[in-house]
Parts: C-alpha cells; sequence; structure tokens
C-alpha cells in the first residue's frame, strides 16, 4: 500500500515506514474509539421532551475512574510510540555505519552541488569530480554526505530514502544513506530558500557498480587537476561575502 | 442603563474610534479580524488555485510567479495566525467577554486596552503597506528563517522583509499590553463572591493564554530585534560568516512558535466549554481537572518547541529528548477532550447552530491532534517533515481554532454583542457546507503530504516523483474544495450583517444559560450592568434535581 | 470624556494587591523575559566565543562602574519617594522623582559619551559579535531608563497636586527592575573578559 | 483608591551604602588578574546586589507570595531556554556536525573588528 505512494529505496525507509504504521494503528485506534463514543453519547443524549438532564460533577471517584484508566492508557501507548521512534531516529541520525564513499552535498541558491571523490575514493583531492544537480552513487554502498550550505538554510531530502537534513550555512553536517535500489530518484529542497526554491531539484542516479565505474571512468575529468582542490566551505563563505556587497 | 454616574454617553468618534467601552474595543478587533481573515482567505485561494490549476493565470490575481507565491504563502500564515486567530480568539472574545462573565463594568485599564487595539491597527497598516513597497511583500515564510529574511541580496524583498517584521513586532507588543490588562482585570475585578473556581472557563483559558503568550514571546522580540539590525544596520547576529548563527533564530522563533499554538488552542477550547455546556444542559465534567491539564499543557508546551527542529541541525541527541516531551504533552490535551466528550454523557443535547460549531470543534480537532504524533516522533518527523502531511495536520488544528471555534462563539454570543438572533437555517447551511469542504480540502493533503510533496513549492514541474498526475488529481481536488468552503462563507456574512437589522429582537438570556454575561441586557449598556452582580457559585449548575429551572445562574441568591 | 474618571473594574483589589501595582509586576515580568532572552542568547555566545574578550577589553569599565552608582542612587531617590508617598507628602515625592529621572538623565548623557567615544575608535554595532550585542543590550536599557525618566515626571506632575500617589509607587518598582538589569549588564558589558 | 501602607520603610540610606561598598568591590577586584577572581567578584556581588534591591527597594518579601514565585518562574523559562539552545549555539561542534565558520572566527582571534561599509 505504502510502495503506491513512494518507493523504499534505502535501507531505512522501511523502519521509518513501519514506525509510520504503528503509529497508524494506535492513534487510529484512538482516534475511532473516540468519535465512536462521542457520536454514540451525542445520539444517545439528544434533546427528548420529559427526559431531565442529570447533574453529574466528574468530580467522584467512580467517575474520575472514567478519565484516569484512558489516561494511564494514554500514556502506555505513547511510551510503546516512544521506545520505536527513538531507535529509529537513533539509528538514521545519531549511529553512523562505517563510510564505504563519502560524497560532499552542497546547497546554493538554488541548486544542489556535489563533490564526489574521484578513483582515489578521497575527497579534495585533484581527480574529485563535482557535479550539478545529479549525484551518481552505487547501490548496496553506505555513504556518507557532508552536507554544506553557501548562503541561506536549504533541506537536503531524498523522499525514496526518506532522508531530510537541512543544510544551515558556516555548519557541515554529515549522515548517511544506503541506497539498496537501482534507479534515479528526486532531490528535493524542503526548506524555503528563496524564488527558486521550487527550481531546486536534482536527481539520485543508482547504479550497479559496473555502470558507476563506466561513469567514473567517463567523467574523472583531467581538468579537475588544474583547479586547486579547495574545501568548498571557504569559497562558499567568500561567495556569501560577494552577494552581500 | 448604568447608574454609574461617569458613564456618560459620548459622541460618535468617542463612540465608535475612541472608544474605551470593553465592548466597543472587541468589535473594534472582530470586525478587523474579520477583514483580516478575508484578505488570508483570498490569499489561500491565489495559491491553492496555482497548485491545483498550475500556470494558469489565477482570476482576480493574474499569473502566480515564484516570488509572487513565496509572498502570498508567507502573508497567508503570518495573517492567519497572528492578525485573525490572536485578534479574534483572545482580544475580540476576552475583551467582550471577560468584563461581563467576571460581572465587572469594564477593563481594569480600558486606556491600556485602547491603545493595545491602535498599536493593532498600525501594525496591520504597515504590513498592507508591505505589499507595494518595492520588490513586493516578504516571501521567506512566516518563520522567517535567517539568512534568507536577513539579507534582501537573499530574499529579493529587503523592504517587505523589514516591514513584515516590524508589523509582527507592532503586533506582539500590541498582544502584551492586552493580554497583561485581561490577567489583572481577572485576577483583581472579578464580582465579589466569584472565586477562583468559580470563573468561566472561556475566562480562564483567555487569561492562560495571555500568560503563556507574555512568557513565551520575550526572547522572541529580542531576536527580532536582532534580526531587524542585521536587515538595516548590518550586524552579523543570524550571519554565520561574521560570528553570528541562523540556528539561533530557530530556536528563539520556535521557543515561541510552538506555545504559540496553545496560546490560540486554549481560548478555543474555552469556547467550546460555554456552548457543549448550555447546549447540552450539562455541568462541565471535571471542571477543575480540565484547569490542571490546561496548567500542565501550559507549562509543557514550554519544553518541546524543538520538535519543529528535528532535522534543522540541532545536535541530534537532543532531538530524543523533545521527542519525549512532545509525546508527554499529548496527554493533558487528551484527557481534557475526554472530558469535553464526557460532559455530553446525561445531558439532553440540542444540536442548535453553535452546538454543530462546538461539536465539529472536538471531532476535527481530535483529527489534528492524532495526526500530530506523527510528527512529534523523532523517526517519523525525518521523513514527514515540511512535507504537505504537516500541512494537513496543523490545518486540522488551526481550522478548527481559528475558524470552527470561532463561529461557534460568534453564533453563540451573537444575541450578547447585538440584541439579536441570527438566522439558524442559513447558520445551519453554512456550518455544513465549511465543514465538509474542509475535510476534503486537507485530507487529499494528507495523501500528497505521505508522497513527499514539500511545502512552500509553486509548482512541482521540477520533481518527477511528485509531478505524477494522480498526486496532481489530490491537489486539485483540495483547490475545488477550497473554492466551495470559500462561497459558503458568503452566506455567513449576509446572515451576519442582515441580523444585525432584521434578526428576531433577542432577550437577556435566550440560550437560559447561567454565566454572568446574559444577566447584563442584550446588548449591554456601557457600564455593563444595572447593578454589579454578586456571585453565589460556579459557573455550570445545568439540571439540578428539585429545581423549577433546569440552569441556577450565577448571581442567583435563592 | 468618559475616559476621565475610573471604571469601578479598576477600584477592585480582589488579590489584594491594588490594580495598579499588580499590572505593575506583570509588566516587569514580561520585561524578565525579554531581557532575559537576550541576556542569555548574548552569554551563550559570549562563551562560545573567547576571542570577545579582546572587544570587549575596550569598554571603560570606571564609566560602567560610575553608571551604576548613578542608577543606584536614583533608585534610592525613586524608593525615598515612595516613603514620602505612603505618608501622603505628594510634593516631596514629586521632587524625589524628579531627582531620579536626573539620575536616569545622567546616566544616558555618560552613555552618550562612551558610545560616541566607541564609535570614533571605529567600534561601530557592525563591528563584530560582541560590539552587535554591546549597543544591542545597553540600547534596549537605555530605551527603559528615557521610558522610566518621562513616565516619571507624568506621575511627578500629579503626585506635586497629591493625585494618584499610588504610581509613585508602581514607577518606582519599575525602575528598580531596570536598576537590577544594568546591575547585571555591567559585569556582563564591563567586567568579564 | 486604596494605597494602605503594606510595608514597613527600613533605613534606605544604609542599604544604598552597603550597594555602593559592593560596587566598589568588583571594580577592585575586576582590577585582579586572576581571572576566576574578578568572575567571582563581578557577578557574586551582582547577584547580592539584585538581590538587595528587590528584597529592600521592591519589597518583595512583604509582597504577596506568589509575586516572587511569578517572577522566578518566569526566570525558570530563561534557564530552560538557554539548556534547549546552548548545546547548538555554545558549542562549536556535536555529534555529526561542526560550526566550520565559528571555529575560524575563534582561531583568527577576533570576529572581523574593522566596520562593514554597506
Amino acid at each position: 500500500m505504502w510502495q503506491r505512494y513512494i518507493i523504499e529505496a534505502s535501507t531505512y525507509a522501511q523502519s521509518i515506514d513501519h514506525l509510520f504504521l504503528l503509529i497508524a494503528a494506535l492513534v487510529g485506534f484512538w482516534f475511532i474509539v473516540a468519535e465512536t463514543v462521542f457520536f454514540w453519547l451525542i445520539f444517545t443524549f439528544r434533546k427528548k421532551d420529559g427526559r431531565p438532564t442529570q447533574h453529574i460533577t466528574g468530580e467522584e471517584k467512580h467517575l474520575v475512574r472514567w478519565i484516569t484508566i484512558p489516561h494511564f492508557l494514554v500514556i502506555l501507548c505513547d511510551i510503546v510510540i516512544l521506545v520505536p521512534a527513538i531507535m529509529v531516529w537513533y539509528n538514521v541520525k545519531e549511529a553512523m555505519p562505517p563510510a564505504e564513499q563519502t560524497v560532499r552535498v552542497i546547497g546554493q541558491q538554488w541548486a544542489w552541488s556535489f563533490q564526489e571523490p574521484g578513483p582515489d575514493g578521497i575527497l579534495d583531492t585533484a581527480d574529485d569530480i563535482r557535479t550539478v544537480g545529479d549525484l551518481h552513487v552505487t547501490v548496496n554502498t553506505t555513504y556518507h554526505f557532508e552536507l554544506e550550505s553557501r548562503d541561506v538554510v536549504h533541506s537536503f531530502a531524498i523522499p525514496s530514502f526518506r532522508l531530510k537534513q537541512d543544510a544551515l550555512p558556516g555548519r557541515t553536517i554529515t549522515g548517511w544513506f544506503r541506497p539498496d535500489r537501482v534507479g534515479t530518484y528526486d532531490i528535493q529542497c524542503t526548506q524555503i530558500c528563496g524564488i527558486g526554491h521550487a527550481m531546486m531539484a536534482g536527481r539520485i542516479i543508482v547504479e550497479t557498480p559496473q555502470d558507476h565505474a563506466a561513469w567514473l571512468l567517463h567523467n574523472s575529468n583531467p581538468s579537475a587537476a588544474s583547479e586547486p582542490a579547495a574545501p568548498a566551505s571557504q569559497s562558499g563563505s567568500s561567495i556569501v561575502a560577494e552577494v552581500r556587497r | 442603563m448604568s447608574t454609574q454616574v461617569h458613564h456618560a454617553e459620548p459622541g460618535i468618534f468617542q463612540k465608535y474610534f475612541w472608544s474605551t467601552d470593553h465592548k466597543m474595543i472587541a468589535m473594534q478587533y472582530m470586525f478587523t479580524g474579520m477583514a483580516m481573515a478575508l484578505i488570508g482567505g483570498f490569499l489561500a485561494y491565489v495559491f491553492r488555485m496555482q497548485l491545483g490549476f498550475p500556470n494558469k493565470s489565477v482570476p482576480g490575481f493574474g499569473i502566480v510567479t515564484p516570488g509572487k507565491y513565496n509572498a502570498v504563502v508567507t502573508m497567508h500564515g503570518s495573517i492567519m495566525i497572528f492578525w485573525v486567530a490572536m485578534p479574534i480568539l483572545i482580544a475580540a472574545f476576552g475583551n467582550f467577554l471577560i468584563p461581563l462573565m467576571i460581572g465587572a463594568d469594564d477593563m481594569a485599564f480600558p486606556r491600556i486596552n485602547r491603545l493595545s487595539y491602535q498599536i493593532f491597527l498600525v501594525s496591520i497598516v504597515v504590513l498592507l503597506a508591505s505589499f507595494f513597497v518595492k520588490g513586493g511583500a516578504f516571501g521567506g515564510a512566516w518563520t522567517a528563517y535567517p539568512p534568507l529574511s536577513a539579507s534582501g541580496a537573499y530574499n529579493l524583498t529587503p523592504a517587505g522583509a523589514t516591514l513584515w517584521l516590524v508589523a509582527v513586532a507592532l503586533e506582539f507588543v500590541a498582544f502584551l499590553l492586552g493580554g497583561i490588562n485581561f490577567t489583572v482585570t481577572t485576577m483583581n475585578s472579578r464580582a465579589p463572591g466569584m472565586k477562583m473556581f468559580d470563573i468561566p472557563l472561556v475566562v480562564w483559558m483567555i487569561v492562560l493564554a495571555s500568560v503563556i503568550f507574555m512568557a513565551s514571546v520575550g526572547p522572541l522580540i529580542a531576536g527580532a530585534i536582532m534580526l531587524l539590525f542585521d536587515q538595516t544596520l548590518s550586524t552579523g547576529f543570524y550571519d554565520p560568516s561574521r560570528g553570528g548563527d541562523p540556528l539561533l533564530w530557530e530556536h528563539l522563533f520556535w521557543f515561541f512558535g510552538h506555545p504559540e499554538v496553545y496560546v490560540v488552542l486554549l481560548p478555543a477550547m474555552g469556547i467550546v466549554a460555554e456552548v457543549i455546556t448550555v447546549f447540552a444542559r450539562k455541568k462541565m465534567f471535571g471542571y477543575k481537572t480540565i484547569l490542571y491539564t490546561a496548567w500542565a499543557t501550559g507549562v509543557l508546551s514550554f519544553v518541546v518547541w524543538a520538535h519543529h527542529q528535528f532535522v534543522a541541525g540541532i545536535d541530534p541527541r537532543m532531538a530524543n529528548i523533545f521527542t519525549v516531551t512532545t509525546l508527554l504533552i499529548s496527554v493533558p490535551i487528551t484527557e481534557m477532550v475526554f472530558l469535553y466528550i464526557a460532559t455530553l454523557y446525561g445531558g439532553s443535547i440540542s444540536l442548535t447552530t453553535p452546538m454543530l460549531w462546538a461539536l465539529a470543534f472536538v471531532a476535527e480537532f481530535m483529527i489534528g491532534g492524532v495526526t500530530g504524533i506523527f510528527l512529534g516522533a523523532s523517526g517519523t518527523d525525518i521523513y514527514l517533515h515540511d512535507t504537505y502531511f504537516v500541512i494537513a495536520h496543523f490545518h486540522y488544528t488551526f481550522v478548527p481554532i481559528a475558524i470552527i471555534s470561532v463561529f461557534a462563539g460568534i453564533t453563540f454570543w451573537y444575541p450578547k454583542m447585538f440584541g439579536r438572533m441570527l438566522n439558524e437555517t442559513l447558520g445551519k447551511i453554512h456550518f455544513w457546507g465549511t465543514v465538509i469542504a474542509f475535510n476534503v480540502i486537507f485530507i487529499p493533503l494528507f495523501m500528497t503530504g505521505v508522497a513527499g510533496d514539500q511545502r512552500r513549492v509553486y509548482s512541482y514541474a521540477q520533481f518527477a516523483e511528485q509531478a505524477r498526475p494522480e498526486l496532481q488529481h489530490l491537489r486539485t481536488t483540495s483547490t475545488i474544495a477550497l473554492l466551495v468552503m470559500l462561497s459558503f462563507q458568503v452566506i455567513f456574512l449576509i446572515n451576519f450583517f442582515w441580523s444585525l437589522r432584521n434578526g428576531k429582537r433577542a432577550e437577556a438570556n435566550p440560550w437560559r444559560s447561567t454565566t454572568l454575561e446574559w444577566t447584563a441586557p442584550s446588548p449591554p449598556p456601557h457600564g455593563n450592568f444595572a447593578e454589579l452582580p454578586t456571585v453565589y457559585r460556579g459557573p455550570y449548575e445545568y439540571g439540578l434535581p428539585g429545581r423549577a429551572e433546569d440552569y441556577w445562574p450565577q448571581n442567583d441568591p435563592s | 470624556m468618559s475616559t476621565s474618571a475610573k471604571p469601578i473594574a479598576n477600584e477592585r483589589h480582589v488579590t489584594g494587591i491594588p490594580t495598579a501595582r499588580l499590572i505593575t509586576w506583570w509588566v516587569i515580568a514580561s520585561e524578565i523575559v525579554i531581557f532575559g532572552g537576550l541576556l542569555s542568547v548574548y552569554v551563550m555566545h559570549r562563551l562560545g566565543h573567547p576571542e570577545w574578550a579582546a572587544a570587549a577589553s575596550h569598554t571603560n569599565t570606571l564609566a560602567g562602574a560610575f553608571n551604576t552608582f548613578v542608577l543606584l542612587t536614583s533608585s534610592l531617590f525613586a524608593v525615598l519617594a515612595h516613603k514620602a508617598a505612603d505618608a501622603h507628602d505628594g510634593p516631596r515625592a514629586a521632587k524625589l522623582l524628579r531627582l531620579t529621572s536626573l539620575g536616569g538623565l545622567i546616566f544616558l548623557t555618560v552613555k552618550g559619551f562612551e558610545w560616541t567615544h566607541d564609535i570614533h575608535e571605529g567600534y561601530v554595532i557592525s563591528s563584530g559579535g560582541f560590539w552587535s550585542y554591546y549597543y544591542t543590550l545597553a540600547g534596549l536599557h537605555g530605551l527603559h531608563v528615557l521610558a522610566g525618566m518621562i513616565i516619571m515626571l507624568i506621575v511627578a506632575a500629579d503626585a506635586a497636586k497629591n493625585q494618584e500617589l499610588q504610581r509613585v509607587e508602581c514607577i518606582g518598582l519599575y525602575w528598580h527592575f531596570v536598576d537590577i538589569v544594568w546591575i547585571f549588564l555591567f559585569p556582563l558589558l564591563y567586567i568579564a573578559r | 483608591m486604596t494605597t494602605e501602607t503594606h510595608v514597613h520603610h527600613p533605613d534606605y540610606v544604609k542599604i544604598w551604602a552597603i550597594l555602593v561598598a559592593l560596587l566598589i568591590v568588583s571594580v577592585l577586584g575586576s582590577m585582579s588578574s586572576i581571572r576566576p577572581v574578578v568572575l567571582a567578584a563581578a557577578f557574586g556581588v551582582a547577584l547580592v546586589k539584585a538581590f538587595l534591591v528587590a528584597k529592600n527597594f521592591m519589597h518583595v518579601n512583604v509582597e504577596k507570595r506568589w509575586v516572587p514565585y511569578l517572577l522566578v518562574v518566569c526566570i525558570l523559562f530563561i534557564v530552560i531556554l538557554f539548556a534547549g539552545v546552548s548545546p547548538d549555539i555554545m558549542k562549536r561542534s556535536g555529534l555529526h556536525w561542526n560550526n566550520d565558520a565559528a571555529q575560524k572566527a575563534v582561531e583568527s582571534g577576533a570576529a572581523p573588528s574593522t566596520p562593514k561599509n554597506e
């Protein structure tokens, strides 16, 4: 049912969806119970001539019970939700599986640009591949991304991966993902970042190792050797300075 | 007519523009708020048209360019929260009800009250002016995250951004003055015999809301000054390249922004409590428990703010704390809703228009409540943050608060405000049209949100996964439903203004209610009461066994 | 006009605290949150940026100390005015209140000299983190001093005619609060480095 | 309007003298070169002074009990704010994030201290 809306293309996509379904089941139960009781009461106690209303303060013990029992059940449900929610959060945002590859993701008005280590597999070396809009990754590989922004707050989101992380200027925020499904998926900016916000789209292309190797071979450009390999953050702040003048 | 000598009848200008009478100020707030609601509704129409029928010229507006779209969305959010929900729920109802319900002749500080409205009016002028300055109105979302909001080079609306900020700051000042006045009046000016737990819930809730607002807005006022300096004096409070930090604003904003939700929720809860007890002819189930849950909510609302920032770059470990507190706050709110439901038990429910609105509030607010859990749970928020799921969720809280409960209040107190009855038939048509359309607007948006539609985007053409036709159909459905909902508001306006002259004359207590405002004539004269009442009992004494009448007014000595 | 006389709502005091004093307390409470927010933000930046100490060392400790002395003294006059008001000696209260606002005037003058000096040295509000906070904090506080002075002169005018004497205490409360804020601003801006 | 005298007035001049003495202490403390001494003198004295003013000039000690409580609660909210915000703002790095800009500012000594022309 879920896949009809949006596919799961990363290892933690499914755990997030399962958490969603768990919460849906629990709160859905409460919601249905409450609404049923609600409408049943409205119907049962509709105005009838000659039927006096009852004077109930709701302070007596045997009445308070009707509130305290659901009250503790709600707390119980909260805990049942809390534990898996924090577990999922921990696995996605706190625990960081060792990187097999590291890429740098840079948001700026209004495009995503990416810096991928070339054949040597190390960032900030001469053979790095810098791309705009498209990020090429290998399937079943754990990627760390170093997220930066050159101007305003952006948010790096890949819906099919259930991945979302804001990019703050001046900070480097590290995250991870492990694509497990070959294909091409959207990259969104989900934090309003100016008039080009809706143009700030990208694509992540998840390839088989062979295809990725071929792509690397085809793109590891010698011209990169000439340009100084500077970490993007510095050039970033200089761009900010320019924009200000 | 009032016996207090000093209440002479003022002249026209005095009466309508310079009055210190709390009822007149309430009317000023209400009509201003309704006018702003029309503007906010029109803005909603503009961007929903763009989303439902992309890149078609919107009748009455024209082509929606990306820049205009951002401005329209930003203004819709700001106006609906700061210039509709707060003035109507807190200022209008607070001004009208507090002195009447606590048996006083006016606010404790009438001139501070008038000043509060005048500052509020100035804030509106500033805000509306921002539509016409160079670059147009501010387009950085109502959350105004810097550096986007701090630098004209980024938002391309330098003048609009500053005017927006000034308007919001003025609005804060207005509501600080008003809220402190409400609090002091309720604490000090109650009728003889009205003890703490004899105060009607709506007064309690409005005062609690004012206190929460007062305590949470301070840091944001400081933050707004800093942002203003960033915009105008080129300071670097939020500029990382100059030793500042953009994340600071997000914290300051949400430290206010989340309590703000309860600032508008509590008065709505109070209004609904009054209406339900009257039309179910029932004593409130667990009056004190409701107050305790309200206090608990108020305190907890100060420790949950960062759940708006789970993926905003805060330290991930902090998210765990805020997830716990966020799920904790669901407990008192749930309990409050349970108590409202339990109040219906054993009643004799007559489904008048106000009652329909009040019941609809409870039914719809539950949807908003349960969907909040998905966002409060950090795990699912990773995916749902800043999607349309969020939008659908908070509209399922804010529409019941700012629209449904307000209609409950207006239709309920209309006789007291204007001395006329509203037309029931028109009222019911308006109710069903509005509520059904409302659900058809936002249920599709839950789906598009789950499908990954991100917020504040004027067109999904760039995003292959979002550009699928089945999602576009959902968006179009929502837009059409909005058109229906808006058109039904015409019926309300007709009913409202037609009844002002031609409605059936209302006697003092048409609903046979117990609270003090119904002992004053409808509409109450300057000074409210012929002689100021004395209170003998709590507000909700309905259906007592062994009494001729099924209600026992608070001021009835027998 | 109908606003000239007070409504009965204003005369009641169910809490046992006169209405005027009650609202003063609430105003002070809201001011605590405003100044508290700004101060705590400044403190966390200051702790995170040890390099600001260099800029902070440019501030003139003695000028700050003198201003603290001035405010403390003016607070003394304010509270003496309250005492006089309790003794229903309006004219004396008015005299003391005017002395208090004179203290405020001296405070602002000294501040003016400090700022002109800082600006001449090239330290303006946009000269980096510390200076931004320095001018914002002191400026916000200075605005409160100014507002207090104006209100105080109005109250004094009434008090001289033995009218609205309860306001003498209220404006005093507000003034003491402004004093306390400065008591914390002084070490934060002038001493800590 | 009822302005019943709710306080007996202590000797305000004496309190004022104490306050001035404390002020001198904090200034002398600031002359010292040992940082802890400076800070202790500065902020310890500030707390004492604030307490004296609140107690004797504002009479919170004889005011209705809940008034000081109200003021303390407001301060507590600020403490909560500090506790929730400082982990992100005060620190320059945390779990999976680095505030490079702040780090750079700290290392390069003072933040840019020349007026920006705009």
